[in-house]
């Protein structure tokens, strides 16, 4: 069996609110999640409970059979997290950036790595501006550098919270055509997002929150 | 570990004003003391060794308040958290780098300083000594007060007030060094003193600091 | 009025200004303070006081001066540009920062090397002294802040801030700390306030800081040089001048 | 400006560590004068003036690093810069805050520290006296400081850079007004120099801070 | 003639490049003018420059006929600028957040203002969040709490960058709803977003960038 992830029962209760009830599901390899819901439905929060940075009250999270908590450091070796937050230094260039998650996914820094970034970059045209401190760039462009880890880091399991903001027409197809190679390469993608999302060859389920 | 260190050395690299900040926090603390004490050149040499030592600690710990700060709020240490690599190590780099940055050149700026509160020549070795010894406990002892007070705001202060007790005992041993051998005694004693420390600092802290760093982490939204 | 300040304030005619007079400034200071050297350390007598040591004066004195009146300078093209916007005022204070740090400098290493032997110690927590050591901080703060900031115009502006409220204090720190250091212990160095001086040793004294003066100005135009090409290197002028074609 | 204040007082109220904060660091820092010193009775009260007067500029100092960061960092001081209010007075309004809940503490503290430090006991109203003086000045000093630095990384230490030479005129007059009242001297000449001082920062600072405010703004991205 | 707002060749270089060559539109009241281009092409920094918030190095810009750098008082009573940066304070709740606001618009704090506020935010389906402090508030939640200003300020240019980052279906018709009524009653509106756009009843001029 392919089961990569699994969600048993997880409750979040927020001040008097039960935020999250009893949700569960699964997630194989091959297959696509997007989580849905309206604003404040606990979709972050579900995301984050996943990757194991943020608490449940009730219920538990396994990664190929085994509660996350037991099994951290497998989980980590084999996840993709991208959140609200980018985690990208605007001190540094894109290039050292990019260098930075290279190394934490265990990559040796050489020459070949940096080809390896140098392409992600071009890829998503970001070439011109490859040396310059990411708090210059826009919005738009330092989404696009957290993107390009999509093409760096080898994780079977990618957790993309609304990969799509500040991205224009051409960002948002990039990110399609990465989710469905990723998937037809026996990835899996757990995602939310309110835009519309197409991915191609790829039947795309939901979980309404 | 070579890695992160590298990195770390390149972040800190991009904003000069890190290293260069502390040691002139350093300088003008130091310059501070003889305006509110007056400048009578006996007071000065009584006190030298404790302003020096307690300038010194507040330049180190202040400095380490955004030690995580910009990893937090920049969603970078939620990377780290999830990344296979081991906490603890990243967090010894982090604290290298920042003591490579911010201790050693205080460390090399001291005895301008001690000079300048009339501090006797004799002492100037056993001053650096001790700074050298104490800053690197200090800065491990710091880094877990940063750790704990990650992501809260106006964590600054109130890192100085977790962290100050804990040093106090680097205090202690580090001036009383310095004034053992500007009085012409032996500070052997008190050296070994923060070398015990020293050691243990470094074995407890890295640990403690990342175990502190996941909870961080976890707390945030 | 205004046509004169826009002439004069526009970047290629101080660029050609600035390139037409240095060689002059330089020259003629390099002769004052060759003449100023020899006449201080070779023809003038020694100190009766003090021996040979005295001389030390001919470096420290125009140094110190120069040191405020450089931030002077500096605090006076801040609150120009902060005012009227102009932006060559702010190129005179960027220019000016690391001169007058420089002479800051000089004059704490060169009075320091002389207290050693007249007070017995490197430093001593005198009025003056301190009011200088700040000085030293104002500058540093100052290059400090500009480096700190990217965007060139918002770090004019915030440095420019910074040089005007500085030299609001620089009476008020020099008063506190003249008569915070008196109130405690007089006359520790009375020497410092030399009234009268031998003609032969006061001459190069002063051509010393006349050639300080002028060192100041040369660098200065240079300075400016280098800082208006920096700022205007978009421009069409810039890119059709000989010096920038050639590479 | 009452609505402002208001604003102000709000925030601040739903953060009590900024208050509590700057008064436990100038507790912290007093007592750890006589760990670095030494004990004897007679050198720490020669040097307490100083020791206090030192330690409450860096508490009011430190602790004003953060009065527009957050401001800055969540858009706010946009808004407030984009709004029809008068930004001088908005400075003013938050450095009136600052003040109340981190130099009066500090004054109300400060009688207690001194008999700590063996001050005699006629110089404690002169202390209190010149800390109402003198921290209200260095809040509004450092307030320009905070607005020349916000939004650059580490403004906390090049804060204190661009501060610490304008605040000497504050420490010294400060200082040896409680030194001379020690000496059983009078001490009115230094009090009355506070009060100018803090006459000349109010009409300045609120206005030379707001220039920098709206300069930093545009700075930003 | 009812021309509100006129820019005039704005020229902004960012490093060595020419980011903004000569930019120059109107805009009247009743018109909507979404500014479009890829990834860091250069929308925000023009919106700055519009507001005053930002330096342009050559060009200007005039509100109701003059510079805004002489007439900037008059500009920031009639402006309302949303920016990346929604200006809401963790710490405080919602309501308390939008007292703020009114009363740097020049609202006098009153139990109207207050119910105005909570009608505002009813409108937005933030009732039960009204004494939540806003770091609790999630992505989309926060963002509405900004928009709530639109309801509460009367301003006559609006300055959107990019409104309608992590709101949901219902967030975006409620957005879109407002700017048309705010045309219709003679306001302007000026804006970026790469999501379409369907204001009803207006068309929206666009400047390419
Ligand atoms: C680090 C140590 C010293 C510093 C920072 C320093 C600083 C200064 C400054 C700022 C001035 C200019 C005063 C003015 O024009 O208003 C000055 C002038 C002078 N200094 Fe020093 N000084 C130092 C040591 C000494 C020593 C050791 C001597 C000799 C005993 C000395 C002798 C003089 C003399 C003769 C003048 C000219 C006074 C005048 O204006 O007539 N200085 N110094
Ligand atoms: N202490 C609390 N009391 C009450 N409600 C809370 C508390 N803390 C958080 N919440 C609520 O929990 C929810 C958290 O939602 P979360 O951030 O997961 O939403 P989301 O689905 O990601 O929304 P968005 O689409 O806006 O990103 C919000 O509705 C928030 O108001
Ligand atoms: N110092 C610099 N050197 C070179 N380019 C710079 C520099 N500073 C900023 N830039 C560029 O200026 C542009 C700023 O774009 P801006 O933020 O206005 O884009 P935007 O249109 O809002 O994009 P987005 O859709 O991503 O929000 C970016 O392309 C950025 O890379
Ligand atoms: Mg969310
Ligand atoms: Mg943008």
């Amino acid at each position: 069996m392919n089961e990569l992830l699994k969600v048993n029962d997880v409750t979040v209760w927020r001040g008097d609110n039960l935020l999250l009830d009893d949700v569960h599901f699964a997630l194989n390899a091959g297959q696509v999640l997007q989580v849905r819901g309206a604003n404040g439905s606990g979709k972050t929060t579900l995301l984050r409970i996943v990757c194991g940075v943020g608490f449940a009250d009730e219920g538990s999270v396994q990664w190929r059979g085994e509660s996350i908590e037991r099994n951290r450091h497998q989980l980590n070796n084999e996840l993709l997290y991208l959140g609200h937050k980018p985690g990208i230094k605007g001190a540094l260039n894109p290039i050292e950036n990019l260098r930075i998650f290279c190394a934490l996914s265990g990559l040796e820094a050489s020459t070949k790595t940096d080809d390896l970034i140098k392409n992600a970059l071009a890829n998503l045209s970001l070439s011109d501006k490859a040396e310059l401190p990411c708090r210059f760039l826009s919005a738009g462009q330092q989404r696009r550098v957290a993107l390009a880890r999509l093409l760096l880091q080898h994780a079977y399991l990618w957790v993309l919270d609304e990969p799509l903001t500040s991205l224009d027409k051409a960002g948002l197809a990039w990110v399609e055509n990465q989710i469905s190679q990723h998937v037809s390469n026996g990835g899996a993608v757990l995602l939310t997002t309110h835009a519309p999302l197409q991915v191609k060859g790829v039947t795309v389920n939901t979980l309404e929150l | 570990m070579r890695c992160i260190f590298q990195r770390e050395w390149s972040v800190a690299m991009r904003n000069p004003g890190q290293w260069v900040n502390p040691l002139l926090f350093f300088i003008v603390v130091v310059t501070l003391f003889p305006l509110g004490v007056g400048p009578s050149p006996q007071t000065l040499s009584t006190i030298a060794p404790g302003v020096l030592w307690v300038s010194a600690l507040l330049a180190v710990l202040l400095s380490l308040g955004a030690l995580f700060d910009a990893d937090y709020s920049d969603g970078t240490l939620e990377q780290l958290a999830l990344s296979g690599q081991s906490l603890p190590v990243i967090v010894l780099a982090k604290v290298l780098v920042h003591w490579l940055l911010s201790g050693m050149p205080l460390l090399l700026m001291s005895p301008v300083l001690g000079l300048l509160l009339n501090l006797p020549s004799q002492a100037i070795p056993v001053l650096m000594v001790s700074l050298l010894l104490g800053t690197l406990s200090l800065s491990l002892i710091g880094a877990i007060g940063a750790a704990l007070t990650v992501g809260l705001n106006q964590a600054g202060v109130l890192l100085s007030l977790l962290v100050l007790p804990l040093s106090v005992p680097v205090l202690i041993f580090g001036s009383s060094a310095v004034a053992a051998a500007a009085g012409d005694f032996a500070a052997s004693g008190q050296l070994l003193a923060l070398l015990a420390l020293l050691i243990l600092a470094l074995s407890l802290a890295p640990l403690m600091a990342s175990l502190a760093l996941r909870n961080g982490v976890s707390g945030g939204t | 009025m205004f046509k004169w300040i826009h002439r004069f304030g526009s970047a290629p005619f101080v660029y050609r200004l600035a390139g037409a007079l240095s060689p002059w400034v330089g020259m003629a200071c390099l002769i004052l303070l060759c003449a100023g050297i020899y006449i201080g350390l070779v023809v003038a007598p020694s100190d009766y006081e003090q021996g040979e040591s005295y001389r030390i004066i001919y470096v420290h004195v125009p140094a110190a001066i120069l040191s405020m009146f450089v931030y002077v300078v500096m605090a006076i093209a801040s609150a120009i540009f902060l005012i009227w916007r102009l932006k060559l005022a702010d190129v005179v204070a960027q220019a000016s920062a690391p001169i007058g740090a420089s002479f800051t400098f000089l004059a704490l290493v060169t009075g320091s090397l002389w207290g050693k032997p007249m007070w017995g110690t490197w430093w001593i927590w005198d009025g003056r002294l301190t009011s200088e050591l700040l000085l030293l901080f104002l500058y540093f703060g100052y290059m400090a802040l500009r480096a700190a900031i990217e965007q060139p115009q918002s770090a004019a502006r915030a440095a420019a801030v910074l040089a005007v409220v500085g030299v609001i204090n620089i009476p008020i720190i020099h008063y506190s700390v003249e008569w915070w250091s008196t109130l405690h212990q007089p006359a520790t160095i009375s020497k410092m306030g030399e009234s009268s001086m031998h003609p032969s040793m006061k001459r190069p004294l002063f051509m010393m800081i006349f050639g300080f003066q002028l060192l100041y100005a040369y660098v200065l135009l240079i300075r400016m040089r280098t800082g208006i090409l920096q700022r205007e290197a978009r421009t069409s002028w810039v890119a059709q001048l000989p010096e920038v074609a050639r590479d």
